[in-house]
């Protein structure tokens, strides 16, 4: 169910052929053109990019040395923080124009630590050329993306062909004599493949371990954990609103005006709260935790009324430095905290609406309300 | 030895056990005839209208047939229960004459089996094609889930029915396969050609006819026939449930679940009667369904017919003297004398009228006759639902809902394809498998020439 | 670049204000349209189609999940908070309705109106137009995005260049012809603009005209007026031809007025009684005590009759209507209120005259209060033609007007051709602008800034909720722009206030004060001193001089304005057009109503064609309770050009209009209506209007009720004494919500349909899944006829979801979709249901809805749901449900849960009232009331507890938490 | 797991009976039978009566047990909801439940508890006295060990057609 529209469905099988159709077109487009002259452009444009290339990950030597620099600026996206800027960060971020020429950095480094970092690299001009048609390149690409779930069907596949050859030996060819070596292949082969469907089937609109690269590296370690930033400084409208809310740019900048060097990445990844501020284009966040459309969730109950920690679904965020979904935020995983969770009945004065649930807490009749008690089971809590 | 209490012969011809292995192996070993091909492409026709019907439904959705908000069950439930009631010949045939000692049955159970499964694969179409999202009929099933977990509601007639249907079809196929094991056997040995031999001798599973395997096999045969007793009158109760435990006028009544069984034993019966007179003209196996055959399933749908017709007039008798103002309005005066009253007469004389006939002999033994009342009891049978369906809904309680309903072409698309399912299960059946039970034949082939032979 | 709009709780957006600067450049659908949601394969939707396989578990594992963004807001604005609604106070004025609203905004988007509760004129009433209107702002097909000149797209800059200019040589009469102006600062723009030229003019008119009330109290009263009218003071309510439950001036107004003079409590035993003289069936006269059918030319002699007798000149000769309506009136006096709807000064002089004999001047009818409303001057439009015709005007300037489509005849249309520029300032697409040199387009009133004096002593603000969609600007910027003026209209309007308006209280010595209170509010309701008027002695005279009707023996046509359209200028909303009209039951067509006698006559049915002039034809419904020889045909539809929902729907009669004295005449004679070959279907969404005997709607009479106030409702007692059931009753810890219908007080005017549409994201099917029965509609108005055909009672009775606490749809639906809440509602989970529609079948009321298609994003539905600009106005807080899904009122659910929650977060019990669902809030009548069982003080436990209550089908026990209030009529 | 066997090979079935009983009164042990059909005549006199009627009792009253049980612990003790008044353990509709899963199950298990002791499974090679056992004639199988000198006679005396000595 779409809360608001309707994704058209796109088959991704379909979407595989059409993109592979594609690309055959284009080759055979391709293919078919007579070279021309003018093609000398394309190809010399083509030799730079290949070029820029190897440069950047140290395939070929700069004047002053090999240097790798894919090692710290990577070029795909990655599962643990690296506080380097990314290939594509360094891209974008020539590309924004703010004053920085970032190829000057290895000249003539702006800050201790990148001159340390950077120490005895310098590029030559034709170097610093071919860099940036490779970075462009790179920022025509866009960020790499992790496949979110990346699952092995090896055992998979292999079950399922050794169950069709158990088979067929079975009713026909007969070459394994013992019989009982067909019925284990089938009942291994029906268990890995139930297990299988249960798995996915299961995963199917979860994300659970969802962990992707955010264009900036806010480490939630870092502020809530060493800096002891209350979550609700920044996630101040979780309190009263449905939303917890992505803080806008301009809280990040109440800190960010006066500490403009980080920890870990220096100037680089706190510019970028400054360049959105002198830009007007906000930081688009990847967004992690996120429920069905048709699941309607308040943070203000849970929060402000409830006074459940942002741990509880949210986990040890202030561990993380790449902000991942520990739960699964699966309906059962939100029913059986409903089932356990005591309602603190005293303390709001709404709760004497249950009267008679009231009378026999107060009396001690019963020793605890849950909150599946006064409905927080039924469907219509979060489903209208 | 047990004797049916039937005098006469049950198979004609005073056979051989050869002779009567040959005669029902025939049309599984030879090529099928002209007939078999033009029924063939026929069914092949409404299998492709069925299939466009399917997909029509399933790319646009449920609103390609002809429900609205105030009828939300049409063709499509109404061939359900209809399917389901043809579903219930086989195993009646089966179960209730064994019960009764009918020996006679053993030429038709086959037949009357193979309709059963047919049919019900038909019938348990719709409830999936019912709903607005058949992705997501899986959740009809009480499957440990992560939603909490999120069980189901036992209330629901429709979960019963779909326990009944499926467990119906599975005991059918069950039943129908069991008892064909012997039979496949013998085509598995008489056969020449190694593939035939081999794909036989898969679903023979290593039968040898030894007395050891018959005595289990009797075993299980009266196991499942016991347990299919109960199972066929639940099912069609189950299904009548549908509707008495509705609030809907028309449907609430305490009399469905006897009624519906009758009824679809009747409905059964009558397309038993109707196939068996096709094929016993194009098959030749007129020495194994013999008239007499025929005499008793008319006799059958006479018995039926009266208790059909006791139950249209106690339904309206009820209803009048309930003092329900809302029921009285739907069998007086909707469908009695009002929109639907057409369909009600139609109904009423075909399923308690016209097989009234058969109390004289000459309808009875005229096959011309046979086959008009038996095609008309299923036309009569469909109305009943569609009177049953139809009216009850288009108008109930709050009459600014009253509306009319009118199948689409997608309606009439989805009963057919179901027709061209049936027919070609029916055809592929009568080609690859003995249409009569072989080694019970042969059981009772003696019959009535021994005592003839005696009495010499 | 595809543009999606999503919302969930972030979104990408500046910072803006309503109340501040309106940073122009940069339209809110851009900020809103970032591609925040990068749809790839989603695995759901993959996984739907595979069904449940152990294939397709591989596949799975190659699918990628959907990106989504969450993109914050640069700067959080203080009055936004994502996931929260904001409330802007504003009004609703499109010509000819008004109402003062409130706005729902939620991440910077109005997604629906709300009737404005702190006014005491509508006291939060609506109508279903004012609650469509939030979706004509996001008609993209329907509005213009850009100035245009011959067709052409062009610049703000060039318009005004070439205009000016244009305007500065014009020789001849430069003309603004506009709807009524209600406003005083767009008065004040209009007065500059004529300073700057001399040879201006302005020119008001109405598309449904009031000009004979005007003049008839110019000449009675020396007042070129519109009384207010108190419904409630009137122990007798007389209308002649008027709908004013549904269309007449102040509709929200009078149908509180009239709900509160009929309401029936146990401490007001009286009610008013109302009388209603028409031709065909209105919304009026539906609700009247007693109707009469009369033919057109008959109200002038009723009127006259009773007029003579009342004045002693009583010679006998006078109809008997007139008769036993003067001795009604003798009964009443000071207490009667008669109005007429005809456009007509003999008429209305005469209603003047009879009004002012039965002392209804300072009790019924007030002066003090005039209205603004309705200041269209028929004689002036008809000067503007022929100068138009004989080439005097070399400049037409249209403000929101479309007389090209709604102009008797073909007149303007040729005299068009004459002049020499013309200019068409409209918010969406009509005919008028499509034949102007320039069209420019002016935003939709959410996106504008206003003021209004819908009334003397009344004055409201409307301001704009959301950025301009489309390039537009509105009239008055441009006025004062080629005026030479530097001022912005927004900063006029302060500046008006300033000087004249904030003059007139003494609350506040500041200015920034009283305008935020003002903005706050939406209104400002100075003291202003009461007017008493005599009538004159001409009026009399005129009155009393025998004035013979042209009598009509023939076949009459009667044109009136439908409940859901009006005039016709919302035509292009598919939610109006789909809104089935309250007596007809039909939607998305206009068509002949004529009565069953004459039906038989010419031998036709409903859906029959019959030709009433040549080339015009229209379905026939065969209406009872319509004069016989009498045609009752709607206005506003047969739109030829307003985007593509109303386009070609209806057929469009205001060519048949006539001026006749000068005024427009809204009824001509025409000959016999020929019976054509053709049939067409209507869209009805109700077929059987007889109850067939049931005891459905329940009705009883003023004097009965008084003996015994159970009286009707007798079968109540009677099932609540035999209830049994085999289980024990269910019982409800906490809340057990309730709803509670005040037959006596619902008029059936659908606004709540609307509302409830606007709320639950309800989706438009259109005309011919109508017609096959699929209306999505939550709420309906059932509507009975009872008694005898040629003129039957009419009885309405809304139906939502019954929330039975014994529902027969929660125990068969198999997956558990829809279970009863621990607060009495029946709920349904869209995301489990898997759509068998048992529960459809065994509803007794049949108020669950099936999504038989995908009404969004489906070409084959092309309404607003199939639009990303249109899908702005959707609720985020309500799921848009998937096809093959069942859906059903939801007590508003969302709402509930919203206002335990603000309970909650304040420490306190949910109060009682503060729960409204949308249709509650809507209803201009007061005859929804929702609330908690359980708290024996709230005002539905008192209803419930009312003898008159019952619920429908209570012999079913099937314990609805809907309660009906029996009808009580005084006759 | 072949032995030597006497086969006795018949085309009617009252010689065949006749036979099976010439030979039981000679005190000769009948390894089995082969037939076309099966003759009650034939099976009460060579075979026992199998204990699967007990077995499918045991499944019946399992099934009906636990289905009981699944059903009662998923609708009231699990996840109860409130369906149109009824309280969350309604007994009648589980009664159609339990009545349907008995016989599903029931079934369901007595067909594998035979499969299994009958060893039959898709695609088993059969193991027949000869040619015809499924067609027209009756094979009586006696072990070469247990026959006594006159069964060959005694077959053929019933009206046996052939008499095989051979590997069965």
């Amino acid at each position: 169910m779409i809360k608001l529209y309707f994704t058209t469905p796109k088959n991704s099988v379909i979407s595989t052929i059409s993109r592979l159709l594609f690309c055959l077109i284009t080759v055979l487009i391709f293919i078919s053109r007579p070279v021309l002259a003018e093609e000398s452009q394309e190809q010399s444009d083509k030799r730079d990019l290949r070029m820029g290339q190897r440069l950047f990950m140290g395939l070929v030597d700069f004047k002053s040395g090999r240097f790798d620099c894919s090692s710290c600026h990577y070029l795909g996206a990655t599962e643990e923080i690296n506080w380097n800027p990314s290939a594509y960060d360094l891209a974008i971020a020539w590309l924004e124009e703010d004053g920085t020429d970032i190829y000057q950095v290895m000249n003539n480094p702006v800050s201790e630590r990148l001159e340390e970092e950077h120490y005895g690299m310098t590029i030559t001009s034709e170097e610093e050329r071919l860099l940036q048609v490779f970075l462009k390149h790179v920022a025509e690409e866009g960020p790499g993306v992790l496949k979110p779930y990346p699952i092995n069907t090896f055992a998979f596949w292999i079950m399922g062909i050794l169950m069709a050859l158990a088979i067929i030996d079975l009713l026909f060819t007969k070459r394994v004599r013992y019989r009982f070596i067909h019925v284990a292949v089938l009942i291994i082969g029906i268990g890995v493949h139930t297990a299988f469907a249960r798995i996915e089937s299961v995963k199917v609109g979860r994300s659970q371990g969802y962990a992707p690269d955010q264009p900036i590296k806010f480490s939630h370690k870092i502020h809530a954990g060493e800096n002891q930033i209350d979550c609700r400084y920044c996630h101040f409208i979780a309190d009263y609103s449905l939303s917890g809310g992505i803080p806008s740019n301009s809280i990040c900048l109440n800190c960010h005006n006066v500490i403009k060097n980080g920890t870990n990445s220096g100037a680089f990844e706190i510019n970028k709260i400054h360049r959105a501020a002198k830009t007007g284009e906000p930081v688009r966040w990847v967004r992690i935790h996120k429920l069905p459309d048709h699941t309607f969730f308040s943070h203000a109950q849970h929060t402000n009324v409830a006074g459940i920690e942002c741990q509880t679904c949210h986990g040890p965020v202030e561990e993380m430095h790449i902000v991942k979904q520990v739960e699964d935020l699966s309906m059962g995983w939100c029913i059986n905290c409903h089932r356990d969770t005591k309602i603190q009945f005293f303390e709001n004065e709404y709760y004497t609406t249950f009267n008679e649930l009231y009378d026999k807490l107060k009396s001690g009749a019963i020793d605890s309300i849950t909150a599946s008690e006064i409905g927080g089971i039924n469907c219509m809590k979060c489903h209208y | 030895m047990i004797r049916s209490h039937f005098k006469g012969v049950l198979v004609e011809g005073n056979k051989t056990y050869a002779e009567v292995t040959r005669d029902i192996a025939l049309p599984t070993e030879t090529k099928p005839s002209r007939w078999w091909y033009a029924a063939m492409t026929l069914a092949t026709l409404a299998l492709l209208a069925g299939a466009w019907a399917l997909y029509e439904t399933f790319a646009y959705g449920l609103g390609t047939w002809g429900i609205n908000n105030t009828v939300a069950w049409g063709w499509d439930i109404i061939n359900f229960v209809w399917w389901i009631g043809i579903g219930h010949a086989g195993t009646a045939f089966t179960i209730f004459l064994l019960i009764f000692r009918q020996k006679w049955a053993s030429s038709i159970n086959r037949t009357a089996e193979a309709m059963t499964v047919f049919a019900v694969l038909c019938a348990a179409l719709f409830p999936l094609l019912h709903m607005g999202r058949p992705w997501l009929a899986f959740y009809i099933l009480p499957y440990p889930n992560t939603r909490g977990p999120l069980w189901l509601n036992y209330n629901s007639p429709l979960f019963w029915d779909v326990l009944a249907i499926s467990t119906y079809l599975l005991m059918s196929i069950t039943l129908w396969y069991f008892g064909m094991i012997p039979d496949l056997a013998t085509i598995r040995d008489r056969s020449k050609s190694k593939f035939k031999k081999t794909i036989y001798g898969i679903f023979a599973m290593g039968w040898s006819g030894s007395a050891i395997q018959y005595n289990r096999y009797e075993s299980l045969n009266k196991i499942l026939g016991g347990l299919a007793a109960p199972l066929v009158i639940s099912v069609h109760s189950i299904v009548a449930l549908d509707f008495a435990v509705s609030v809907i006028p028309g449907w609430h009544t305490t009399i469905f679940p006897p009624y519906f069984f009758v009824g679809a034993i009747f409905s059964g019966f009558a397309m038993v009667l109707t196939i068996m007179i096709m094929l016993r003209k194009v098959l030749k196996i007129k020495d194994f369904v013999t008239d007499k055959h025929l005499e008793f399933i008319a006799r059958v749908l006479q018995f039926g017919s009266l208790i059909i017709g006791s139950s249209y007039l106690m339904e309206i008798f009820i209803a009048w003297y309930s003092g329900v103002e809302y029921e009285a309005f739907t069998f007086l005066h909707v469908r009695a004398s009002g929109n639907f009253s057409s369909d009600f007469w139609i109904m009423v004389l075909c399923n308690a009228i016209m097989p009234q006939f058969f109390w004289f002999k000459k309808f009875r033994k005229s096959l011309f006759w046979l086959f008009i009342i038996s095609i008309m009891i299923n036309i009569g049978m469909w109305f009943e639902r569609f009177v049953i369906i139809v009216s009850s809904l288009s108008q109930d309680f709050l009459p600014a809902n009253w509306a009319t309903y009118k199948p689409t072409l997608v309606d009439i698309g989805l009963y057919v394809g179901t027709f061209g399912l049936f027919m070609a299960g029916m055809l592929m059946f009568i080609r690859f498998i003995p249409i009569i039970a072989i080694n019970e034949v042969k059981g009772i082939s003696k019959l009535g020439y021994e005592e003839n032979k005696e009495k010499e | 670049m595809k543009k999606y709009w999503k919302s969930l709780e972030e979104y990408n957006g500046t910072h803006f204000d309503p109340g501040e600067e309106d940073q122009s450049g940069i339209s809110t659908f851009e900020l809103l349209s970032s591609e925040n949601n990068e749809s790839k394969t989603s695995r759901r939707d993959f996984l739907k189609w595979c069904g449940f396989s152990f294939m397709s578990a591989t596949v799975l594992a190659s699918c990628e999940s959907p990106i989504k963004k969450a993109i914050p807001y640069l700067n959080q604005p203080e009055d936004i908070t994502p996931g929260m609604a904001s409330w802007y106070a504003s009004s609703f004025y499109d010509g000819k309705d008004f109402c003062p609203i409130l706005v729902k905004v939620r991440d910077g988007r109005p997604i629906k109106i709300e009737g404005n509760k702190s006014v005491m004129l509508t006291h939060g009433g609506t109508t279903g137009r004012v609650q469509a209107s939030v979706l004509s702002l996001y008609d993209t097909a329907g509005r213009y995005h850009h100035p245009f000149y011959n067709g052409e797209k062009t610049t703000w800059e060039q318009a005004d260049r070439d205009i000016a200019g244009k305007l500065d040589s014009a020789r001849k009469d430069i003309v603004l012809l506009t709807s009524t102006i209600i406003s005083p600062s767009t008065q004040e723009v209009i007065n500059r603009f004529k300073n700057r030229y001399n040879n201006f003019r302005h020119v008001v008119y109405d598309a449904i005209s009031y000009s004979a009330i005007r003049e008839a109290n110019l000449l009675s009263f020396n007042r070129r007026e519109i009384p207010f009218y108190r419904f409630d003071s009137a122990g007798l309510i007389v209308g002649f031809n008027a709908d004013f439950l549904a269309n007449w001036l102040l509709p929200v107004t009078y149908t509180r007025q009239y709900a509160d003079s009929r309401a029936l409590r146990k401490d007001k035993k009286e009610m008013s009684r109302h009388l209603q003289f028409e031709s065909g069936m209105s919304v009026t006269g539906a609700n009247a005590d007693k109707r009469f059918k009369i033919k057109p030319h008959e109200e002038l002699q009723i009127l006259q009759g009773t007029y003579n007798i009342l004045a002693g000149n009583g010679n006998g000769s006078e109809p008997e209507q007139a008769k036993n309506l003067a001795a009604e009136i003798r009964k009443n006096e000071n207490k009667t209120l008669i109005v007429s709807g005809t456009n007509d000064i003999k008429v209305q002089t005469l209603v003047n005259a009879i009004n002012y004999m039965a002392g209804s001047y300072g009790n019924t009818i007030d002066f003090t209060n005039s209205l603004n409303l309705c200041q269209g001057n028929d004689k002036d439009l008809q000067q503007l033609v022929n100068d138009m015709e004989a080439g005097k005007i070399s400049a037409l300037i249209v403000g929101d007007a479309n007389p090209v489509y709604d102009y008797p005849g073909n007149g303007f249309k040729n005299a068009l051709d004459k002049v020499d520029l013309k200019v068409s300032f409209s918010s969406v697409l009509n005919e008028t602008s499509e034949l102007a040199d320039y069209i420019l387009p002016s935003p939709h009133y959410l996106e504008s800034w206003d003021d209004v004096a819908p009334a003397n002593g009344f004055y409201g603000v409307a301001q704009p909720t959301i950025r301009p969609l489309f390039d537009t600007r509105q009239m008055q910027d441009s006025l004062l722009k080629w005026s030479d003026n530097d001022l912005s209209y927004k900063d006029l309007i302060k500046e008006l206030w300033e000087k004249q308006i904030f003059t007139k209280q003494n609350k506040t010595g500041l200015f920034t004060a009283f305008w935020q209170e003002s903005l706050q509010l939406g209104v400002f309701t100075p003291e202003i001193e009461s007017v008493n008027v005599n009538i004159s002695n001409e009026a009399l005279a005129t009155a009393g001089s025998l004035q013979k009707a042209t009598v009509n023996e023939g076949w009459d046509l009667v044109f009136y304005e439908s409940t859901a359209l009006g005039d016709g200028r919302h035509a292009n909303n598919p939610w109006l057009q789909e809104l089935p009209d309250p007596v007809s039951k039909v939607c998305w067509d206009n068509f002949a109503a004529i009565s069953p006698v004459d039906a038989e006559v010419l031998g036709v049915n409903n859906g029959d064609l019959i030709r009433l002039f040549e080339g015009v034809e229209l379905p026939v419904i065969v209406q009872p309770g319509q004069k016989e020889k009498t045609v009752s045909v709607a206005l506003g539809y047969g739109r030829q050009r307003s985007g593509k929902v109303a386009e070609g729907i209806g057929v469009n009669v205001f060519n048949f209009v006539e001026f006749k004295d000068g005024y427009k005449k809204y009824n001509v004679s025409i000959d016999q209506p020929v019976k054509t070959k053709a049939k067409t279907d209507l869209a009805l969404t109700q077929t059987h209007h007889n109850m067939e005997g049931r005891a459905i709607v329940r009705e009883s009479v003023l004097t009965a009720w008084q003996n015994d106030p159970a009286s009707g409702n007798e079968l109540h007692e009677f099932n609540e004494a035999h209830k049994a059931t085999l289980y024990p009753e269910a019982k409800f810890e906490g809340h057990h919500w309730a709803l509670a219908v005040d037959l006596n007080r619902c008029i059936g005017c659908s606004a709540c349909v609307i509302a409830c549409q606007a709320e639950n994201n309800v989706p438009v099917i259109g005309k011919r899944e109508v017609m096959r029965r699929r209306i999505m509609h939550w709420m309906r108005i059932d509507r009975y006829y009872t008694g005898e055909t040629d003129n039957p009672g009419v009885v309405f009775q809304p139906l939502m979801c019954q929330h039975c606490d014994n529902a027969p749809c929660e125990n068969v639906c198999p997956v558990a979709a829809t279970t009863h809440s621990d607060e009495g509602i029946n709920q349904i989970t869209y995301n489990r249901c898997v759509g068998t529609k048992y529960c459809i079948n065994n509803c007794p009321y049949k108020v669950r809805r099936f999504n038989w298609f995908q009404y969004s994003k489906n070409k084959a539905f092309d309404y607003n749901m199939n639009d990303d600009i249109g899908r702005m106005v959707l609720n985020p807080d309500v799921t848009v449900r998937e096809r093959g899904v069942v859906e059903k009122c939801s007590f508003c659910v969302q709402r509930i849960q919203e206002v335990k929650l603000k309970a909650k977060l304040e420490n306190r019990k949910v109060m009682d009232g503060e729960i409204q669902p949308a249709c509650v809030q809507a209803c201009p009548g007061k005859a929804l009331v929702f609330g908690d069982l359980n708290d024996p003080d709230s005002e539905v436990s008192k209803l419930f507890k009312d003898e008159r209550n019952y619920h429908v089908l209570e012999e079913m026990h099937l314990l609805p938490s809907v309660g009906y209030l029996t009808k009580i009529r005084n006759v | 797991m072949s032995k030597k066997s006497v086969i006795g090979v018949f085309d009617d079935e009252n010689r065949v009976v006749s036979a099976i009983k010439k030979l039981k009164e000679n005190k000769v042990k009948i390894n089995d039978v082969y037939g076309p059909f099966a003759s009650h005549d034939i099976l009460s006199l060579v075979t026992k009566p199998t204990r699967l009627p007990h077995l499918a009792f045991i499944f019946g009253a399992v099934a009906a047990i636990l289905t009981f049980l699944f059903v009662y612990y998923t609708s009231v003790i699990n996840y109860p909801l409130s369906y149109g008044g009824k309280p969350t353990f309604s007994f009648p509709p589980m009664v159609v439940i339990i009545y349907l899963i008995t016989i599903l199950g029931t079934a369901t298990l007595t067909v594998f508890a035979f499969i299994g002791r009958t060893a039959m499974y898709p695609g088993k090679k059969a193991k027949m006295p000869g040619i015809g056992a499924m067609d027209d004639k009756f094979f009586v199988v006696i072990d070469q060990k247990n026959t006594v000198a006159d069964v060959e006679s005694l077959m053929r005396n019933s009206g046996a057609i052939e008499i095989r000595h051979e590997e069965f």
